[in-house]
Parts: C-alpha cells; structure tokens; sequence
C-alpha cells in the first residue's frame, strides 16, 4: 500500500499491463524518451525498450489505424493520444474502423485496442485542449468508454481496459493528475461495467464522472449536514454503463441527478436519463435532473473556465431541489 | 528502384494459374454487373474489370501467409488471394453464409483465414491498417508481408501521407500497391492531382516507389516479387503505381460518359487478360487449352453464383451478433 | 407549382443560393461536371460555371478547412462531404476549428460555411456509408444541425442554411432522395430553429425527423382509426431546437414519445427527453419512450438493415403503449 | 525555385525596423517566460525565441493587406504582423480587453483586423484555412496572399499533405512557412521523418520548395519576396523550410533535457537578432543606435505588460457570448 498520484497510477497499470502480456505494446507521440506529454508514460521505455515501447510521428490517423491492424494480427496495442481533444483528427479511424470492423466482418477479427487520452476541462488549456470528448463516441456502438475518478480506478481500469478484447478508450481526466491516492500493492481487479457507489444515502441518487464525482461527493457532505443522505454513483465505465446499480439505488431513492462536465446535447448524461425513464418512469418521484455545462465551448480565463464547469455549489442546489421536490 | 520485367521468366504453370485467376475475377464482376443492373441486389457495387493483372499480378508474387487490405473495389484483390467464389457471392448478396454473414456487402468482402483482412469503405481508411498489420509481423518476428491496395485518387488523402510516413520511419514490410485507373470517381486525376506520376510521392517519405503497367501481369508480378523480397529483408516499404483502366463505371450508378472519346476502346485493346493469353500464346501455349481455362473460370463462377443465391437469407436477430467479442 | 423530388429541390436550393449571393460557392468531390455523387448538384456546375463550382480532390480535411477559411475573408462556401458517414475524415475541422474559430476569438470571425452530407440507413450501402451522423455533432455547441425530411424543406432549409452566419451541417437524407412532393415557384422562407406540426392530435405528442417522420406520419394515421390522435412535430433542425412546440403541445397531450434512425446513446431523442424533463416532468403523464435502432452498426443484408430501422408498427405499438399508459 | 540571398540589399530602414520588430517578441517572449513560470498564469504556453527572424522576415516582406494564420507557438508571427503588445499580453492574462477576451488564450491569439487571422492549437489544423483564405482572395479578385505558419513536425500530418495537394491544384496564392527547428515537443525530426529535407515534400504537389537560414532575416525576406511575387503573379504556391532553432523548451513544462551537449550553444551563437545586430553593423550602423532600438522595445513590452496587467477580467456572463453570430 502506498500513496501514489492519478498520473502514477495510470503509468503503473501501463507498466503492470506491459508486464503482463508480452502482446501488449505502447505508441504514441513522444511516450517513449520524453514518457509522454503528461508524464503517464514516465520509465516505461526505459523498462520494456524500442520494440515495445515507441514514439510516432505527428500522425493520429496513422496511430489508430497502425493499433487496428496490429490487433487483428494478434497484438493488444496500447496507444496514447495525448488530448482527448485529437481524436477529432482520428475520429474516422475510431467510429468507422475500429469501432465497426468486428461488426462488419461478421466477427472474423477482435480489436483488443485501448486508447488513453487526456480529458475534460479546468486546467486553462483553451477551448481544443479541454473537451470532455467522451460525448463524441456515445452513438458509435462497439467502443467501450471508460472514464477514471480515482488513483485505484486509474490502475485497475487500465488494467481491464488492455486486457478487454474490444476497443476501449480510456480517458484519463488532466484535473486529476496530481489527486493523491492509496494504490494497493495488489490492486483488485475491476470489470468495464461495474459502478461504484461512493457513498450510500436514502434521499437523492447522484451520478457523476471524474472531476465532477469529486465535487458531487463535496455537495454531498453538504447535504448531509443538512440532513439529506446523497448516494452517490461513480459508473467509472459509460460504455458498458452499469443500469443495475443505478435502478437499485433508485428503488431506495426515487429522486435521480447527474452531474456532467460537458454540455447536454449527446451527452451521456442524457443518455442515461432517457435510459432511466424507459423502464423506471414510475421510480422517480421528482425530475431527474442534468447538472451540467453551458452550451458553449471551453473559455480560457480563469474565471470563464470557473464558471463553465458544474461548482460544488449548483450541484449542492440542485440535490437541495431534487430532495425537496 | 526500377521495375523488373527483365527478371528471370516465370514459370508457366503459374503464368497459366494467373490467367484463370484473371478470368475468374472478370467473370465474378461481370455476374456482379448484372445482378446490380437488374436489381437484384441493392446498395452499390464497385467493379474492377481491367484491373485484374494488379490483383493477380501482386498475389501471386506473395505467400499465403501474407495479409492483404484493399478497398470497396476490391473483388478483385479478395479473389486473387483465394477467398472463394460462392462466399464472396454470397456476402454481396446478402446471405448468411456469405463471407461476413451478410453485415458487410459488396464493399466489405473479407476472408481473415485466406488473408484477405478486409475491404475498406472509407478512401485511405485501410492504409494505417496495413502499416499495423506490417507492425505485427515485425513485432511477431514472422516474415509476413503487408500488401495494400488503393486507388489513384486515394493519394490525396490525409491517411495516404501518415500511413506511407510512419511505414518508413519504421522500415515495415508493407507494400503500398496503387492501382492508377486515370480516375477517382468521376474525376480524371489530373483534375485532382497536381502531380502526373504518383510513384514520385514516395520520395517525400524516403521510400522506393515505382511506376509500372499494372496491364501486364508479369511486370506486376516481377516488381512485387523484388518489392517482397526488400520487404522481408528488412529494407521497408516500396510504393507501386500500377497503370490500369477501369473498363466499367465508378459503381452501379455510373455510365461513365465523362470518358473522351477512344480512350476506353484504346485500353480495351490492352485489356490484361487479352495482352497475357497473347503472351502464353507467343510462349506457344495451345489456344485450346487457354480457351479451357477461360471455359472452366466461367463455369466455375455460374455455379458459385447458383449456389450461393441458393442460400438462405441470415435470421434478424444475427444482426445483434459481433458488435462485441 | 411543380412537381419534384426531394434531390431535385435540394439542387434548386443551391442553384437559387449562389444565384441569390455572388459570395457563395459551392465545391466538394465530383460536384462540378459529375453532378455530385447523389446528382444533388446535377447542372449546377453548368449554370455558374468553374469560378463558383468546383471539384475538388478527395480530402475532406481540405474542404472543410478551405470553407472556414473562406468564410471568415467574407464568402458563403457551400461545401459538399458526399456521405455524412466521411465527416469523420473531417471530424477535427467542423468540431475543433469550425464550431469554436468565433468563440476563441472573442467573436472576431463568423463563419457562414454550410456542409451538406448524405446521411442515414435503408439504402444498403453498409457499416461506413449509412449513419445517421447528425449525433456526432450534439455535444459540439457552435455548430447547427439541420434535417430535412420534406421537399419543401429541403429546399427552404438549403436556402436558411447558407443565408445563415453561423456553420450549418444540413443533412439531406438519402433514403428521401426519390420522393416527391410539391414546389411552389415561390417557396416560404423556413427559420432554423422553427419545428412544424405535420399532425394535430391531442393524445400524443411523436417528434421525429427525415424517414422516421413519414414513419411516424404512417403510424399515427393508423392509430387514429383506433381512436388515438397523434400529435406529429418534426423539429426539422435539431440545433437549434424548437422547444417551445414541442412544450405546447405537450401542455396538451402528456405524452411524449420521440422516434429516430440511430441508436440511443448520445442521440438527439436522449436530448429532447432529457430537456424536456428538466422543465417539463410535471407535464407528462406517461415515459418519454425513444423508439431507435439497436446499438450496433447498421448491416448491410436487406432483412437485418430494415429490422435496424424502427418500423411503422414499432412505432405504432409504441404509441399504443404511451397512450394507454 | 532557389533561395534569393543575392537579391539587391533591403532599404536599411526596414531592416532596422525588422530589428526592433525581433526585439519585441524576444522580450515579449521573455516575459510569458517569466509569467508562466512564475505560475502567474495556468494553462501552457509555448515559446519561439531563437525563431523570430522567419516570422518577421517573412511578414515584413509581405503587406498589410496579406493574411496570415499560425500555431499556438504563435506569438512571434502575430507580433510581427503588427498586432499590439498589451492586448497579446492581455489574452494571455485572460482579461478583458485580451485580443480575445480572454476566450483563447496563449495558443490562439488572434487579430483580425491586423490580418492575424488566428492561431491555432492542433496541429495541421489551419494549414486548409489558410488555403482557403487564399481562395477568398482569389475569388474576391484581390491579390492578397495567405502566409502560413507550421513547425517541421506538423508536415507528418494529414492535413498538411491535402493542403498543399489542394493549394497546388488551384494554383492558390499561399506561402507555406515551416518553421524547422528540429524538434516536434520532445522528438528530434530524424525520429519521425523519414528525410532530411522537409522542402522537398514539394515536389509531391508539384510545388517550388525550398531550404533556407530561417535565422538569417535578409534571407527569410528575400525568399519570402520572391515566393509572394509568384503567387500574386498567379504561379501558385511555395513550401519554404526555414531553418531554425527553438531555444527555450517545447512548452512551460518542458526544460528541454533530450537536446544533445552543445546544441542550444552553438545555435545561440546563431541567435538571429545577434546575427542581424552584426549585419546592421557591418553596414555601419552606430552600435548607440542599435542599442537604442533595444532599449526601446525593451521598455515598450515591458510598459505594454503593465498595462494589461492594470486590465480587469472578464464578466462571467461574457462566456456565454460568441457562440453564434
Ligand atoms: C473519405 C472518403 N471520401 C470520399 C469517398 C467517396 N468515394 C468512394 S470511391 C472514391 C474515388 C476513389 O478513387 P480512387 O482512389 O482512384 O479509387 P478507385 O475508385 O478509382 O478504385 C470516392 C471519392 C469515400 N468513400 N471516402
Ligand atoms: C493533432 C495534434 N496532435 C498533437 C498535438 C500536440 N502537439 C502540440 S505541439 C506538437 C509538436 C509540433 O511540432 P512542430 O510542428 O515541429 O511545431 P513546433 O512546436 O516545433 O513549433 C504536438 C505534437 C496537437 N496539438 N495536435
Ligand atoms: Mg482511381
Ligand atoms: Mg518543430
């Protein structure tokens, strides 16, 4: 058990994947010597080497379709694209081929490719550098999409994400890289799919992703000495989304929130909403709210970016609402 | 590098395989024509006849063990690698038993177990495809070649640039094999190009390229067998621009009228099949037994087409299969 | 007054936009002498000739690009991407550069660039070549989204999209190509943003766009011999959106249900309904249901590509369910 | 097309107000330096000392009226296109009267009105915008020309090959500027290309291409004059690699440890201001009046620093405009 950082935890299950699989490779640009943009790849070329580990050039597209192609022919690539913002560049080769090769060929080929990217807002990068790109691949069937909050869940979601055979993307959050955390020497596994519930509570069920899970936990604390219990849902993956544990807790609840760093068209907080609603209209006593994002891009200055992204504060306001409703 | 049709002659026995290869191919495309003019089959379809000396001419040179990637106008390629006959029919036609089960069609064709990795939709979409699949055979310390079909007009898209890059940066053993039919669609590449010969692109990436006649299937053959041969050895990749006509329009919809005048009876009288029956003519090979070959390809197509159009149609529920593995 | 096809009024909205406004330009692959892909852009090329009509390679990066650079030195580029599908190729220039060049520079830029794709499934074209691509752009604020699914809609909304100054992504949906309807000669300008109510009812209240409109349309007749009135809105462009029709009505009926091509996650419909709710939960006496495709990719083979689409009886059950509720 | 070192001497009045045009963007420079790493300022930014003499050599030889588009490394060319000290600083501060209002950034200073039509954060990504500003210039009958601006790494990216591709096949009136200093982030060139000589990828679109001393003012403008000539003349575009070196790291996070002994040594001792200093010299110009420039330029950033550091931030509410137009 030590204390570790998100961005040791993620370069951890990077190094502890390449250890486990000799299939298991790591590219992207500037992973190798510099141990990437963000420092998660920091060792891991000085550990496993040229063959395993290997810079590119400044070539998304080149770097998802070299992973597809090696996947088919039995590899498990691991590549970086260094903000979640650039899969924008690639995103022909993310929903069109991988996403839909197994699909098309009637299942000849399995596509084990995990992709990490740096997501979502906060850290002053500007409007290209902080999107929480995650919305993007909601309505491309045949990628998982899992989305990290916590030093453990950076470690075992990387870990599960190489060791999946079908394409993953996995965002690390850049507001997290310097959270501080307890990684277990032998960090128990977790499966795609399976939420995790924060904190247990009878009145309102919040759920929130990385940054804003944090925050969602905050208001809770609030809440609670105002005498509003929050159960507070981390799904950690929102492709395969955990509806289970989420209808359970509604089934004590019966009052819904989500909270999303990010704007609410084609957004997964919408998406899980609309989901809810198809077989657990009768569930909810109260509407289930979407604590989000304006419908703007990122802003730049301090103040702007402030502003953009869901406070502990309008959560906090909206499970008051949601309670009292 | 220059093209090598002074290499040592082949051996006729496979000058004869290539020529029933041809023809089976032109046969299986006429069928094609027909099934879409008639309506019998929906969507589009991308024909090759014309081609075929590219296809043949290239597979012929490689072994079995090594993977192919080509695009929607790739029965050519998919044939040539010895994917058979009814399943390919079968895929275009939609039946369970076609090669993907009926989720891919005619722009899919894929056969994983003869090589044939997939048929691409999307222009450049298998380029980065084929340097990963080059990768893992590297990676995996096989020999296996890597061998890419594309079009003309496919070079000028963002993919074609990453992907001939990275190959070379990396020394992989992919053969770029550019099929240089005069058009991109509707438009003659002049219109799109501002460059005449396409193999000169190689150059920005340090790599071989050469210009040949994609119409004689011997030059073909004797050019990839050296490209190969560099390959393996380590040397990277080589571009191949191979000069084609593509006798039919771009797809089912297309009359081709934008064509000048003589320019399709000029190619017609270079047609590859024609100009290699000449050839195993010269070579004194009976006129009987080409007819024979000719006779026993076209035989063999009808009755590949009668059965796979005796196949039933897939149940709808396969169609919730092989998004996931 | 005249007869024509929705293709046929789409081409007469480009042909009035560039004679309307000498800034705007039309291009994009085989647009000019070929007509376009769909013969959306058939004599348009003739009638303006090549300053104002021109092909280009195949590079959508480039187009894109090109009409934003264009358009912030003060012209209206009507930029063609032939299937919505290949706005992945060009992903990073509408979401990254087009949608935020205003916002990022304090709204020193407009950009009036409209990009009309080909969009959608039923046609057999395949995995690559059938999406319904407008949810990709949902989470994107700077970009409108329109979606015709009438010939006078095709028409008038062609005319607002390049008459507006902001990016339009018009999709013109290829399963609509073929029908006809009425034009008059003097068509009424349509807003963006401006819903219409195909059918007035006040059990239920069905939203729904391009094929699942007339599907809709088709159900709801039905169910009015059952002695169920539907209420039909199409929103016609899906950003902005008319959320104050589709209030009203619900202030009638209680009942929502929305119908779309494309799977759930991160769709238009999931936007609505959780819209809606966040004002509007007391409104509804029944669950917003989504009637959408399946979560996988849309297959080729006839009988799996229908099962994919809703169907008139899908939708219909559907809204015997929401009514009887 | 060959570099134009021999072209007649510049008036010394110009090459003076070059000299003081280097200066202001070194101490600009020098002050971001001192602001970011003070963390007076979050988010990144990334530096061009050392390259000043290809921004302004290049965009004094061109007009006022001339367009240019550059990367976030950006702040030396929108200096040198005459945009103000105070308001550059004040975008980077995220105030107000930032040339954004604060909504970019360090990475996308723009200035419309001074002809900085942007700077932009992925890379490739303006490289089709600043074809089509060329073709607006074009279109609209004027002879202004497009200057863009992109580092050695970015000719590895798609969207560099379709924007020379398409430039060319217009014959469009831009200049490519690649700024060569040898690295992409923390990659040496040679680790991601596959050539030396980045100006030879021209030949691939058909397009004049050349090498020259990017630190050598005299020459960048001379070339620059040159190649702005030809393409007002309609002859098309010119891909010039200048030569230059990065002396501070990539970004505020990078110390740069990966150069090799000697290498930032020996390209100071090529500073291009000390390089220009000596010419100025040489040709007698007083060392008083050289100094005197220095000073002036000195104190001029620094006055300029406090003055938007004097400026208020934005009202929050600002976010929420800009979106549309
Ligand atoms: C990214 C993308 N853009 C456009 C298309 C539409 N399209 C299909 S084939 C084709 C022409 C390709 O020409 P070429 O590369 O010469 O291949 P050919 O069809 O001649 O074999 C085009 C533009 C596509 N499939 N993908
Ligand atoms: C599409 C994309 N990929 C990666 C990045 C991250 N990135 C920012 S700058 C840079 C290096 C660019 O190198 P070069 O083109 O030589 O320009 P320089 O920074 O040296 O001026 C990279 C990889 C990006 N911004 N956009
Ligand atoms: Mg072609
Ligand atoms: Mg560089």
């Amino acid at each position: 058990m030590t204390v570790v950082t998100y961005r040791q935890a993620i370069t951890r299950g990077i190094a502890d994947a390449l250890s486990a699989d000799d299939d298991v490779f790591l590219f992207g640009e500037d992973v190798a010597r510099a141990g990437g943009a963000f420092k998660t790849t920091d060792g891991i070329w000085e550990q496993f080497g040229d063959a395993r580990v290997l810079d590119t050039p400044i070539s998304e597209q080149a770097i998802v379709g070299t992973a597809i192609g090696a996947a088919i022919r039995g590899l498990r690539p691991l590549a970086e694209v260094m903000f979640a913002d650039f899969a924008a560049v690639c995103f022909d080769g993310i929903v069109n081929e991988l996403a839909k090769y197994r699909y098309m060929t009637g299942g000849q080929v399995t596509c084990p490719v995990t992709i990490h990217m740096a997501n979502g807002a906060g850290t002053g990068f500007g409007a290209q550098h902080s999107q929480p790109a995650e919305n993007w691949f909601l309505n491309t069937p045949g990628l998982k999409v899992v989305v990290p909050a916590t030093v453990t869940d950076a470690y075992a979601l990387m870990r599960a994400a190489v060791e999946d055979d079908d394409p993953v993307l996995y965002f690390e959050h850049k507001g997290l890289f310097g959270m501080r955390g307890e990684l277990p020497d032998d960090v128990p596994r977790v499966e795609l799919g399976v939420a995790e519930t924060v904190r247990s509570g009878e009145h309102v069920t919040v759920v929130a992703t990385q940054q804003m899970r944090h925050r969602a936990l905050a208001a809770a604390e609030q809440l609670a000495e105002e005498g509003v219990e929050v159960e507070l849902i981390d799904p950690r993956t929102l492709v395969p989304f955990d509806h289970a544990t989420v209808r359970a807790s509604l089934e004590r609840t019966n009052r819904l929130l989500v909270v999303q760093e990010g704007s609410a068209g084609g957004s997964w907080g919408g998406t899980l909403i609309t989901h809810v609603l198809q077989e657990g209209f009768e569930l909810l006593d109260a509407p289930p709210l979407l604590v989000c994002s304006d419908e703007t891009p990122v802003p730049y200055a301090g103040p702007l970016e402030a502003a953009w992204l869901p406070t502990v504060e309008r959560i906090a306001d909206a499970i008051r609402r949601t309670a009292r409703y | 590098m220059t093209s090598e049709t002074t290499s040592p002659a082949l051996d006729q026995d496979v000058q004869l395989e290539m020529l029933r290869a041809m023809h089976e191919i032109r046969f299986f495309e006429d069928a094609c024509h027909r099934l879409f003019a008639s309506g019998a089959v929906r969507g589009t379809t991308h024909l090759c006849q014309g081609q075929e000396a590219v296809n043949v001419g290239a597979l012929h040179a490689l072994r079995a063990d090594d993977q192919m990637t080509c695009t929607y106008r790739g029965h050519g390629a998919v044939l040539a690698k010895g994917v058979a006959l009814d399943r390919s029919f079968g895929e275009i036609l939609g039946k369970a038993d076609g090669l993907c089960g009926g989720k891919g069609g005619s722009m899919h064709l894929t056969d994983v177990a003869r090589g044939a990795l997939g048929s691409f939709a999307i222009v450049g979409g298998h380029l980065p495809v084929s340097v990963g699949v080059a990768f893992a055979a590297r990676y995996r310390g096989t020999d296996e070649i890597s061998v890419c079909f594309f079009g003309d007009g496919s070079t000028n898209i963002g993919a074609f640039h990453e992907s001939l890059n990275l190959a070379s940066v990396w020394r992989l053993p992919v053969l770029f094999v550019c099929e240089n039919n005069l058009y991109g669609e509707y438009s003659p590449l002049h219109t799109t190009t501002p460059i005449e010969v396409l193999a000169d692109r190689a150059a920005a990436y340090g790599m071989p390229g050469v210009r040949i006649d994609g119409n004689d299937v011997l030059e073909v053959h004797a050019t990839v067998t050296a490209a190969a041969a560099r390959a393996r050895a380590g040397e990277g990749p080589t571009l191949i621009e191979a000069m084609t006509y593509r006798q039919k329009g771009h797809s089912r919809a297309d009359p081709a009228k934008y064509r000048p005048d003589g320019e399709l009876e000029a190619w017609l009288a270079r047609d590859p099949i024609v100009l290699h029956e000449r050839a195993l003519a010269a070579d004194g090979v009976a006129q009987e037994q080409l007819d024979a070959i000719r006779a026993a390809a076209e035989r063999a197509v009808e009755e590949a087409l009668e059965r796979a159009q005796s196949w039933s149609e897939p149940a709808v529920e396969t169609r919730l299969e092989h998004v996931w593995a």
